[in-house]
């Protein structure tokens, strides 16, 4: 019967009164997160803060998404995993931690790897997409998938004392969408020119800041609070330490979101076809296998 | 004429790694340039024959004179590399003609890498 | 006979690593993180983050200062507490979650709230202070007792969509430090000025990214990297979003780090006296007692 | 002389609460301006009697036209209220002057109100 009455369980405006005060965001904001889908692509540097910010915000259903165990080079900065879990599938690790902060979460915790094959329909059921992956292939992948099932993209990346945040093939009003990944790099780096954070290092606190951003980005998003197709880089040695760009429009001969691909999409929906991801060999793409992260 | 133009370079997301670890770099470079980018510092450029110093410039200058190693980890085919995102001041330098941006006194060009760690 | 041969326990160098491999952190920088001792005051929104960052980092000593209780309203950011610890005394709380992290750290958990007659032995044992705290009389005594100590202060503040990062005391070079808070705001803001984050709310997120940028910056002054005094000022709904300024020096009438508070403390220590704080009274000064939080 | 300067005025850290909510301000101002800051905008500033706009003039102009309510929360004694900070282009106002700095066209001036938070 209250939930008849109230759009929220009553506890609720006392947990998240904090937030439901604010300009913008109010019970209805509220109610968005409550009823928000949100997958996770990495339970690393990146999604340690990012997982933990949305659920302490009270975000209906995270789906956590990784392959890897917890390894104790990860602790000095994957804050979510802990000396307990070490061996653990860091999803699994990440989704014990959640439950602490927040038990009525609606988690769903996946091990499997994210590849070309399976991309869609592990993520049809999600309403927006953060990528805190760390590998080249995975980030295209993410983006085409973005682009296909027409969600945002808020994506994370972090090395050395370097971070950068970026909201991919973002609605910016009436039927048109801000860039895809693929728009401002259209030919994946060469992958003797990409390092890792095993070889290249990062520093935890960077991480943090990436990721809380990515949480602020995705809360802005469901809450319906502006938004512009904007990327932030941010170096902790920098002055001014942070930098913000505003980014090209989608490009027309886009092979993910241009008008070619967008027409096919419509087509096989028109002909009740399943929608298909742009046919690229994503690690071929790259120029070979994911290196050793 | 032999008038230069002043402009600030930055490098971020470990492109710094091949300009001697520095970030922040000062340049004057000629405010008439070789229309093949030829950055010789002798190279005379003759009446209608040079244009005004572009990034395109500025990308070659940069290869040849203060990269420390490995071209083509920042320059492919008269360009930068894939990866590799330009802004003219604060600007997606795809809005501002990418190579044919006419340099002005200034400036500021930054080159980040993108990154992939997460 | 390992600690002789090598500065730090071998395992430290797996678990370490990534940062270690850093430029201008190294070896070098993770010994002095694992000798340092830094006192988090307020582990509510701010300390959070900060906490678990400088756990994961492998600081040697934290202290934990708050004289508050875990309440339901926090947990909408405060994410190192959580629906089991409700009602527990917050340093307590926190202290639980970063021993999961990190099971060798070295806590002091401190639930008595810091006030200037107990101020200066309290926080006597720490080589940095960092200034989480959400009222006006607190942080202007932080303040003084990191000039009194001689010790940087690393301060965050976050309201709303707001936040702001400013390091404090700093050092510039040979005797030169960077001005103090009192320097910047020699007069404290009228209380009815002066909002809280019970009345005007404020996003997890952003408390997120301030949080993990001082625990950025505590780093950066333990490891000896690259330090100007600078602000940085936050909105997650400007373009662009980061604002950095770099800031006047320090004041020479500044009553807390000026000439003659500085040669007050030089004669007092000739005499063998205890180092004093500056005589104000500082719930007066701030024009009545903390509001409620 | 009838000349204006534009400048762009930007309020962080709450004050854009008093000022209808906006961040962001771009303001025309008289180049010269009555030495006491009355802002009256039919004020007639006879020959060498006034000064360049600077931010003192500023903070008035802001408070008797653009300010919603409550001006004892923006400003105090002709300068800022206690707990402000103000920005000249990125620059802390005190290395610039203060309320004595004069507006040039296109500055950007930026008013913070400090946080207490956490
Ligand atoms: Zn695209
Ligand atoms: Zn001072």
């Amino acid at each position: 019967k209250d939930s008849e009455t109230y759009p929220l369980p009553l506890e609720d405006y006392k947990r998240y009164g904090r937030q439901m005060i604010l300009d913008g965001f109010g019970l209805q904001g509220q109610v968005n997160l409550s009823h928000a889908s949100i997958a996770v692509v990495g339970a690393g540097g990146l999604g340690c803060p990012v997982l933990q910010y949305l659920a302490a915000a009270g975000v209906g259903k995270l789906g956590i998404f990784d392959a890897d165990t917890v390894d104790i080079s990860n602790l000095q900065r994957q804050i979510l995993h802990s000396e307990v879990t070490l061996g653990m599938p860091k999803a699994l690790s990440a989704k014990e931690a959640l439950l602490r902060i927040n038990s009525r979460l609606n988690i769903e915790a996946v091990t499997e790897a994210i590849t070309a094959p399976n991309a869609l329909s592990l993520l049809r059921a999600y309403s927006l997409i953060l990528d805190c992956t760390d590998n080249v292939p995975t980030r295209y992948l993410l983006s085409d998938v973005a682009v296909t099932l027409g969600v945002p993209l808020v994506s994370g990346a972090a090395q050395r004392l370097d971070g950068q945040l970026c909201v991919y093939n973002m609605v910016q009003g009436e039927g048109v969408r801000g860039p895809c990944y693929r728009c401002i790099f259209p030919t994946p780096p060469n992958p003797t020119t990409v390092g890792s954070c095993e070889e290249l290092g990062v520093l935890g606190g960077v991480t943090g800041v990436i990721g809380s951003l990515q949480a602020v980005e995705a809360v802005k998003i469901l809450t319906g609070m502006d938004q512009r197709p904007t990327m932030t880089i941010y170096n902790a040695l920098s002055f001014p330490p942070f930098r913000s760009i505003r980014l090209r429009p989608r490009r027309e001969a886009c092979i993910a979101c241009g008008k070619d691909a967008t027409e096919r999409r419509a087509r096989e929906r028109a002909e009740g076809l399943e929608v298909t991801l742009p046919a690229v060999d994503y690690v071929q793409f790259c120029g070979g296998p994911t290196p050793d992260w | 004429m032999e008038s230069t133009i002043s402009i600030k370079v930055e490098f971020s997301g470990g492109l710094e790694l091949l300009f001697d670890n520095k970030r922040s770099h000062e340049l004057a470079l000629p405010a008439v340039v070789p229309l093949n980018n030829d950055t010789k510092k002798d190279v005379v450029v003759a009446e209608g024959q040079g244009k005004p110093a572009d990034v395109a410039y500025l990308i070659a200058y940069l290869r040849d004179h203060l990269l420390q190693e490995r071209a083509e980890l920042f320059e492919e085919g008269g360009t930068v590399r894939p990866g590799i995102l330009v802004l003219v001041n604060d600007t997606d330098w795809e809005l501002e003609g990418e190579g044919e941006y006419a340099l002005r006194d200034g400036d500021e060009i930054v080159f980040i890498s993108t990154l992939h760690g997460g």
